[in-house]
């Protein structure tokens, strides 16, 4: 079933490829429906998921290359399954939304999207570094050819920085791949790409920093973590709508699921003696994004500021180390794929209409528009993470996780919070509330009943995720727990410390004692049951 | 070879050898390559080298030294006035050649030197033990030299041949 | 006796006065006259030390080196001559189409 | 193991219905937004303030039904279950929430209708209630969760009500800046109020009480160390002064005035503004165990009432006036959650509710019949052409004033009466509150005076048109007038002893008890002086004064004060994050990266002089290197 | 009385048959008509196909043929089908190019199988003197084969520059084969490895190593004995450029790598801290001067110095990984350089190279499947899974990380992120920019068209589904012993 997920995408690209040359709309419907049947069936995984387990599911294993026992080899837990279902959900608005955005070389632009959803997939299934990685780079060029080709005026610098700036990261990676690999075979004489084997190495700690940095990197500037995020603003701007939503909602919880799938569990010494750093990076992350995001004069470059301030909540959620701050991270992957995705296309919309992206041409657009200046609402609203919409949950449980971890740095969080609503409201007031100062928004048009489709399953999943979280949080329990796990029986336990672990599973005994609670609760990571 | 044959063909060696290089004249820069090439010969003599020393008299000075001179005359190419222009080319050059000459005079300094050598068997270096050397162990060799002399006459007639 | 460093090192000395041409004159059929200086100190090399080792076979390569060395004097030769032909110089520093 | 299991002192009984009180105004809304446009106002006027009754009906089932010393739970469906934190989407009715509902869904109703007819002519009026009904939603999660995250997220919740009606008239731009800076400032508070949050729930944690409920958290609260406590009571506060408008977090309350004039009832004075009060006093085992926060409640709260006061005086905006008068009265009631006076505090709540949305109501009605005019200079001469809004305005100014036997008066007298006696009281709490009282009165019966007696100073076109409002805006006048009346003989203090205790009889100085009586009463006397009969002595005051006058109409010059030091240097420091250190110095080096390689590359170039001798000395440099390693 | 030794002609078929077809298209030359010259091109390559087909027959065996002169062993019958792959695409690119340039087909084509002798002799040699000879008759005939296009300036000029250098390095070459005769007493391979196994390294040998590094380095290209390639690369003929960029680049690895890895493996200690040096160094100066040119074909020449600095990698990284990540790499790199000059050629017309950057302007869209092939093969280049450069790449640096060389393979990842930019600007320059270029049809080309197929083939599939060619080197390495 992985698998269908993961190449019907290819195979209907490969289709297109024999497709006549002008038939658009015929190109457009392929696309539409390979991408509606890749989520029907990754809907499948969601109905037979098993949430009792923290095992991986639905694992498929072929041998690729056998000199280097590189395996296919693809399977789910709780924490990839609901990316897959993020990714397989957007695709087929963007393709939808391609109908109004994109009318030169439709055919290719409908092929690089479904190589990149293959490719995206790929990624959040792979459990064999090897496959990892050449998923990972695979989903690049697609990308690179969305922004190159179909971008905006600064489009070709965008492509080269965004190309280039990963492929840095991710090519020191593939070497700490490689490290891995090998030494496993210095350990236990076979030499593997398996995730799940490499787990069971043991590296000493200047190996693990070494090696953590180079996983960090990769998925820091994919992420993009504070001062990796240059090229986010560029390729943002200049991708079109559907590149946007899929970058922002999808390319980006690469990184962040590297960190939770890869890094922190390969490395969980190294990943607890990095936590300083990148809390830190995380926090600034988290305030220089919304400070900045406050001040642009572009819309889409507000919101891929605004990405830098959300994916350093993510990114401090998961360096909590705790339950609540790393479920709460994953589902704020969901939400800032929803919300921000949501968010780009608002804009591509808008875009396709006035042909610019200033703030400050807009104005009054309520009167004009209200029909997506309600929709822009709500997304704003979710974006800001307003409680009974999805983006609180995923703030809020990050939030109480980084608090626990250390309160400074969740007390510096939250002021990302106060942030996060300058910037949206003032933004939104600047576009949709006013008088009409400029004629050309006097004449726009309201949103199409196609354009309606595309937000009205957003819409609801924001509010479904918002006040009915528990689907979600109960199937990703136990993976969490498991990667928790590793990242803490590593770590020699001091005595009080699993005095208190004992105490956190019964807790309706008494404490043993009192100990002062932020001094000592700081570096204490509970694990329930 | 004892010392004063040795220093006695080596010097010559070397100053006509740096006359080929040194003399403006392309001309007289071949006429002093085969002199070096003559002196060789007789260097060759000496170490035991009969059929080599006459081969390098036969073919090199005589067949191959030809050759040159004959382009050198065809062109009639005379002394480069810009010759001398390259100063930092010079420069770098000849403190490259100095220090190459010096490491390598270092290097071989250190290689085993066992003066007194092996005994040489029954007629080394005639044309009976070096023909016999050629068609057993060197076979393969000498028959690929075939090959690498038809490709050099392919190539010459190719390129200099006026009308194709 | 004379040591067999002795050869050796002034094959060396040889094959650096070859390097030096190559790398001093302008003349291309100099430079290939150096390189011929250069072939013939290894030559002495192969010789010198063939005697040494009491083997022929340091006698025979030298025969094919000759051979190699007579092929690149047709071949080379054929290079400058077709240079010549276009360009009327045999001079290495007009040899400059082609840079950078 | 000290740690001791406090007595729960209610008795939970699960119910299913409490929902449908959320739920009707929920309707109401998806009712507004998809079918309101379509179906007409009328359909809306009827939709729109029935859903709130109904609501407000089953809230008084549920106060009836309310047992005698226990709460009524409704759990809907668990929310967030993450590792040990789990949170229940829970309802709860006890004695003090059930009295919040009453007043929300009363008052609340009363304002819808009287909506119906002030947005009569507006033709957005789908989405007006749309937001109203949310708010109204909103507000009763605010005050009916079961737990701290339930009520935060109502209180988020009407955050953002308040945003959108504030807004409500968007084409304005300073309109729809006032909602921003609302929603901002109340953010800012929020941001506090996680964070006490957090803490609260880690540190029980830490004792191995996983919850946020209230009930939970009484009963486990004194296992907290009393530093913790302070902590977490402090951290919440900051969330209640940004809800309800004290310093330093008020400024957004005056500027909220922007939006419509219902609005600014039933959210800025009546219900939303009292969250913080709520908050505090639903949490009052909290605060009890610190002095410390008690005391900055208490300061903070005296403080508020003070300030504001001396800035209503003033004023000549009808409105503003009655903003500067909330945040006043929004201080009373935290000097009395401070001073450990929580029934006395939720008493002047309830009142506050009742005169302060009769006040604005009938300052609706006034803008109304003036033609949307609100400076009080350009009125006067009301009294007669706006007989039933000047005959309950009159009501509601004694009733603020704390004229005996009024609402306002007994619960406003019973927080100065325990800001003097109370172990957290102190005598300088108690004269800064009478000082204020005095105030209160004074500015009130300006307001009252010089826009209702007296010549009329509108112009004449205006004058003209100068009507009694239509019944649907005076008949809630009359009810809420009636209420302020007799509102400060619901006897609070007894229903209330379930939560807060049994109140104990204050032994209170002879002066101490008639204090109320005084300040009011001097007061009024000096506003009938200065605007009735010596109208020019305001002005010579003024002149008199003048430093002192622009100080005071100034606001303090509070919002200048913040522009220069917070807003603009944030907005400085953004600009030069953006421009200098993303662009030139990160993103520089990113390029700079690029352009090293690149001239690395043209560097590197030069190497290749296509001169063949060149070539051969790299090359034999490359010989003599490798050569130069051997013999090193 | 001499007897002659018996002649293992089995190990002499491969070149035997190259040498006979290379004889057979001179004579036939010599009464063709002009329009049946094409003809040549098809005889040529029935020979090389029917050299891969012997060689790939005779895979898995392992026998020393001529008294130790020669070897008839997997690794140079792998080596052979990389010759051959080389040399048959170069024929094929050949056929279309040759009607539009003033150049002989006869002695084109002979010389193009000659050459490819030589390499063949130089993969199998087991004597440093049938390397040297084998050496010397690919380059002489490569010598030519640059400047064959005589009227062309150039072409003239790149064949001087490249003789010139190329006998200076042969002097090296020579030197060191001396030193490394006098020091162990032959010039046998075997024999030598045998003296190394047993006395080490001694100061003559080392010399003669040095001189030897020099001397393939400079015919594989490698820092600083590189500096020829870009202008020899691009004066000669596109199809002799691509030819000497794969097959004079494989050979020369061919024989550098039976000498190091195997001959002196026993003192690699000696000698892999000069190839560290020299393949960062490669790597570097390629990409980064790589990175400023214009012209493509010059930017493959230093994309191909590039290459060989990652191969030299291989070379570090030494016996256990590193030989067979060396020759998969070759048959990648040649696949898809081949591919990419073939798409030159491609994209050149009578007249009018069309070989810069800026030519390229649009093309991708206007000529589709041209466009993808070149996108293949520089995505290719560049590393990018799931293409064969990638999968060489991760050989090759496995081979590193697993020997101990992470440096030097985080330096080979950090440049390859470098030559993503310069092969990602073709394109760029492809997709991103408008042109109105018009190349010859490529349907014009059959024989063209049908070269960069195979390579744009041979790039995904080899790539995808590496394990069989990974398999057959890591056999073919291992018969070295």
């Amino acid at each position: 079933m992985v698998s269908a997920i993961v190449f019907t995408p290819l195979f209907a690209a490969l289709i297109l490829l024999f497709l006549p040359k002008d038939d658009e709309e015929g190109a457009r419907r392929l696309a539409f429906g390979a991408s509606l049947l890749t989520f029907v069936i990754s809907l499948g995984l969601l109905a037979k998921f098993d949430s009792g387990t923290a095992d991986f599911q639905f694992v498929e294993r072929l041998t690729w290359i056998e000199d280097f026992r590189i395996q296919y080899h693809v399977g789910v837990d709780g924490i990839s399954l609901f990316l897959v279902l993020l990714t397989t959900f957007l695709m087929p608005l963007v393709l939808l939304a391609s109908w109004g955005d994109v009318h030169k070389r439709v055919k290719e632009y409908l092929f690089f999207f479904l190589l990149l959803e293959t490719g995206m997939v790929g990624t959040f299934v792979a459990l064999d570094l090897f496959l990892f990685y050449v998923f990972w780079e695979v989903m690049l060029i697609p990308m690179y050819f969305l922004i190159g080709v179909w971008g905006g005026p600064r489009r070709i610098y965008a492509a080269l920085k965004f190309l280039i700036y990963t492929m840095v990261g991710s090519l020191l990676m593939l070497v700490a791949i490689l490290y891995l690999a090998y030494q496993h075979n210095a350990q236990h004489q076979n030499v593997t790409f398996d995730l799940l084997q490499l787990y069971n190495l043991t590296l000493s700690l200047t190996e693990q920093k070494w090696l953590f940095a180079a996983f960090a990197l990769s998925f820091a500037i994919k992420v993009p973590l504070f001062p990796f995020h240059t090229w986010l603003p560029d390729a943002h701007v200049e991708a079109p709508t559907g590149g946007s939503v899929i970058l922002a909602g999808v390319l980006l919880k690469m990184g962040t699921y590297g960190f939770l799938r890869f890094a922190i569990p390969l490395f969980p010494e190294a990943a607890h003696a990095a936590v300083p750093i990148i809390m830190a990076l995380a926090v600034i992350g988290i305030v220089y994004g919304a400070l900045v995001a406050m001040v642009q004069p572009d819309l889409k470059k507000l919101v891929a500021y605004s990405s830098v301030s959300h994916l350093g909540f993510v990114v401090l959620g998961l360096f909590a180390f705790n339950v609540q701050g790393i479920e709460g991270a994953v589902y704020q992957m969901l939400n800032h794929g929803l919300s921000t995705g949501a968010l780009f296309l608002l804009v591509g919309m808008i875009y396709e209409r006035r042909h610019t992206r200033l703030i400050s041409e807009y104005g009054g657009l309520w009167k004009q528009v209200p029909l997506y200046a309600s929709i822009f609402l709500v997304v704003m609203l979710s974006s800001i993470g307003l409680p009974g919409l999805n983006g609180f949950v995923g703030e809020f449980l990050i939030l109480l996780g980084t608090f626990k971890a250390n309160p400074w740095a969740g007390a510096l969080a939250v002021s990302g919070v106060v942030l996060g609503a300058v910037y949206m409201l003032w933004m939104y007031q600047r576009v949709i509330f006013g008088p009409i100062k400029n004629e050309e928004n006097a004449k726009l048009v309201d949103l199409s009943p196609r354009e309606v489709a595309i937000f009205v399953p957003l819409l609801a999943l924001m509010l479904f995720m918002g006040l009915y979280p528990q689907p979600l949080l109960t199937r990703m329990e136990k993976s969490v727990e498991a990667t928790l796990k590793r990242v803490n029986v590593l770590r020699q336990a001091s005595p009080e410390q699993s005095r208190r672990a004992q105490y956190e599973r019964f807790p309706n005994r008494p404490p043993l004692d009192s100990p002062v609670i932020l001094s000592s609760s700081k570096d204490d990571t509970e694990l329930k049951h | 070879m004892d010392h004063v044959t040795f220093f006695s063909l080596a010097l010559p060696l070397i100053v006509v050898a740096a006359m080929v290089i040194l003399h403006p004249n392309p001309v007289y820069s071949a006429l002093f390559l085969v002199l070096t090439l003559f002196l060789l010969a007789v260097y060759f003599l000496f170490l035991d080298a009969h059929m080599v020393a006459a081969l390098q008299i036969i073919v090199y000075a005589g067949a191959i030294m030809v050759l040159f001179l004959f382009v050198i005359m065809l062109l009639n190419v005379q002394s480069n006035p810009q010759e001398h222009q390259r100063k930092g080319l010079r420069t770098a050059a000849t403190i490259g050649g100095a220090l190459l000459v010096a490491e390598l005079f270092l290097l071989l300094r250190r290689a085993p030197n066992g003066a007194g050598q092996s005994p040489l068997p029954e007629g080394y270096g005639t044309v009976v033990a070096m023909s016999e050397r050629l068609f057993t162990d060197f076979l393969l060799p000498f028959e690929v030299t075939s090959v690498l002399l038809l490709v050099a006459v392919v190539g010459a007639v190719v390129l200099a041949k006026r009308h194709i | 006796m004379v040591p067999i460093n002795y050869h050796l090192i002034l094959s060396g000395i040889l094959f650096t006065i070859g390097v030096m041409g190559v790398l001093l004159r302008r003349n291309t059929i100099i430079i290939f006259m150096a390189v011929e200086l250069m072939l013939n100190a290894v030559n002495l090399s192969f010789v010198a030390l063939a005697r040494q080792l009491g083997s022929m076979d340091g006698q025979v390569i030298v025969f094919f080196v000759m051979a190699v060395a007579a092929a690149e004097a047709a071949v080379g030769l054929a290079i400058i001559l077709s240079v010549f032909r276009n360009r009327e110089t045999v001079n290495a520093d007009e040899l400059n189409l082609m840079r950078w | 193991m000290e740690h001791a299991h406090a007595i729960v002192p209610t008795v939970v009984h699960t119910v299913s219905y409490l929902r449908f009180i959320v739920l009707f105004p929920l309707l109401g809304v998806l009712f507004n937004i998809f079918l309101g446009q379509r179906l007409g106002r009328k359909a809306v006027n009827y939709v729109a303030p029935g859903v709130v009754l109904l609501s407000f009906l089953f809230s008084f089932v549920a106060f009836l039904r309310l047992p005698q010393d226990g709460a009524l739970v409704d759990t809907v469906w668990p929310w967030i279950t993450s590792g040990s934190f789990h949170v229940d989407f829970a309802l709860r009715v006890d004695p003090l929430s059930a009295m919040m509902s009453l007043v929300v869904t009363g008052v609340g109703f009363l304002i819808h209708v009287y909506s119906t007819g002030y947005m009569a002519h507006d033709e957005d009026v789908a989405r007006y209630f749309a937001y109203l009904n949310l708010f109204t939603a909103a507000m009763l999660l605010l005050v009916l969760g079961e737990n701290l995250l339930i009520l935060f997220v109502g209180w988020e919740g009407v955050g953002l009500c308040s945003y959108l009606l504030i807004g409500f008239w968007y084409t304005d731009d300073e309109k729809a800046s006032a909602g921003k800076k609302a929603f901002i400032v109340n953010r800012i508070g929020d941001a506090g109020f996680l964070l006490g949050l957090f803490l609260l729930f880690w540190s029980l944690g830490a004792k191995g009480v996983w919850t946020l409920s209230f009930s939970e958290i009484q009963a486990h609260a004194s296992a907290l160390s009393v530093e913790t406590v302070t902590a977490i009571c402090l951290l919440l506060f900051v969330g209640a002064t940004g809800k309800s408008a004290q310093i330093p977090l008020y400024v957004w309350l005056p500027d909220a005035m922007a939006g419509p004039t219902p609005v600014s009832a039933l959210i800025h004075a009546a219900t939303m503004v009292t969250a913080g009060v709520y908050m505090i006093a639903r949490l009052h085992f909290l605060y009890s165990m610190s002095t410390t926060a008690l005391a900055v409640v208490a300061i903070v709260g005296a403080a508020t009432a003070l300030f504001a006061a001396t800035i209503a005086v003033v004023q000549t905006d009808i409105k503003k006036v009655l903003a500067y008068s909330t945040v006043s009265q929004l201080g009373y009631m935290f000097l009395g959650l401070g001073v450990g006076a929580y029934t006395a505090s939720v008493f002047h709540l309830m009142t506050h509710a009742f005169f302060k949305a009769l006040l604005f109501l009938g300052a609706g009605s006034v803008i109304h019949g003036m033609s949307d005019e609100q400076d009080i200079r350009k009125m006067g001469g009301l009294k007669n052409k706006m007989p039933t809004t000047y005959g309950t305005f009159l009501v509601a100014c004694l009733a603020i004033a704390g004229f005996p036997g009024l609402s306002g008066f007994f619960s406003k007298d019973l927080i100065l009466e325990e800001a003097f006696v109370s172990e957290h009281g102190s005598w300088l709490l108690w004269l800064v509150g009478t000082v204020g009282a005095g105030m209160t009165a004074f500015y009130m019966f300006r307001l009252l005076f010089v826009t209702f007696w007296g010549e009329t100073r509108a112009s004449p076109e205006v004058a003209h048109h100068i009507h009694e409002s239509p019944v649907s805006m005076t008949c809630p006048l009359v009810v809420l007038a009636v209420l302020s009346l007799v509102g400060g003989y619901f006897t609070l203090l007894h229903f209330l002893s379930p939560i807060f205790g049994e109140p104990h009889e204050p032994h209170v100085p002879f002066l101490i008890r008639y204090d109320t009586t005084l300040a009011s009463l001097i007061g009024i006397g000096l506003a009938y002086q200065m605007y009735v009969r010596d109208p020019d002595m305001a002005e010579r005051f003024g002149r008199q004064f003048s430093g002192l006058h622009q100080l005071l109409a100034n606001k303090y010059y509070v919002d200048e004060l913040y522009d220069a030091v917070i807003v603009r240097p944030v907005v400085a420091a953004s600009n030069w994050l953006w421009q200098v250190w993303d662009t030139l110095v990160i993103d520089g080096t990113v390029n700079g990266a690029a352009q090293t390689m690149d001239a690395s590359g043209l560097l590197l170039r030069l190497w290749q002089t296509g001169n063949v001798q060149n070539y051969a000395l790299s090359f034999l440099i490359g010989a003599v290197a490798i050569l130069g390693y051997y013999l090193w | 009385m001499i007897t002659l030794p018996p002649v293992n002609w089995l190990s002499l078929l491969p070149g035997l048959i190259l040498t006979v077809t290379g004889m057979l298209v001179l004579f036939w030359d010599l009464w063709m008509k002009d329009e049946e010259r094409p003809l040549l091109a098809w005889l040529g390559l029935t020979g090389l196909v029917l050299t891969a087909v012997v060689s790939f027959g005779l895979l898995g065996r392992s026998e020393s043929a001529f008294n130790g002169m020669l070897a008839l062993d997997s690794y140079g019958l792998f080596f052979n089908l990389i010759f051959c792959l080389a040399a048959g695409m170069t024929l094929l690119m050949s056929v279309h190019y040759l009607e539009t340039v003033d150049i002989r087909p006869g002695e084109y084509y002979a010389l193009i199988l000659f050459a490819t002798v030589g390499m063949v002799l130089m993969a199998a040699g087991t004597d440093l003197i049938v390397i040297f000879l084998g050496l010397e008759t690919m380059s002489m005939a490569v010598y030519v084969l640059a400047g064959i296009w005589r009227q062309r300036l150039q072409s003239n000029e790149a064949a001087l520059k490249y003789f010139l250098l190329g006998a200076f390095a042969s002097g090296f070459f020579l030197y060191g084969v001396a030193l490394v005769y006098g020091a162990t007493g032959s010039v046998q391979l075997g024999k030598i490895a045998a003296h190394v196994s047993e006395h080490g390294s001694s100061p003559l040998l080392l010399i003669g190593v040095a001189l030897l590094i020099v001397g393939f380095g400079f015919k594989v290209a490698a820092a600083p004995f590189h500096a020829w390639t870009p202008d020899v690369y691009e004066g000669a003929p596109t199809t002799v450029t691509a030819f000497m960029a794969v097959g004079v680049k494989a050979a020369a690895f061919a024989a550098f790598v039976r000498v190091f890895l195997h001959t002196l493996g026993p003192i690699h200690e000696q000698w892999w801290r000069i190839l560290w040096i020299l393949a960062a160094l490669t790597m570097t100066v390629g990409n980064v001067t790589a990175l400023v040119q214009n012209n493509l074909k010059r930017m493959l020449a230093y994309s191909s110095i590039a290459h060989a600095g990652y191969l030299l990698v291989a070379m570090v990284a030494g016996k256990d990984l590193g030989g067979a990540a060396l020759m998969y790499y070759l048959v990648a790199y040649g696949l898809m350089t081949l591919g990419a000059f073939s798409v030159v050629l491609a994209v050149g017309r009578k007249g009018e190279p069309n070989e810069e950057f800026s030519d390229y302007a649009g093309l991708g869209f206007r000529y589709p499947a041209l466009g993808m092939a070149m996108t293949l093969f520089m995505l290719s280049l560049t590393g990018v899974p799931p293409l064969v450069g990638f999968t060489g790449k991760f050989y090759i640096f496995s081979a590193a990380v697993k020997a101990g060389y992470v440096w030097l393979a985080v330096i080979g990842v950090l440049n390859s992120v470098i030559s993503a930019y310069y092969y990602i600007r073709v394109v760029v320059n492809m997709y991103m920019y408008e042109g109105e270029k018009v190349p010859d049809l490529l349907s014009a080309r059959p024989a063209l068209a049908a070269a960069i197929i195979l390579a744009a083939i041979g790039t995904v599939v080899i790539g995808v589904f590496p394990s069989a060619s990974i398999a057959l080197a890591r056999v073919s390495f291992l018969s070295l012993g």
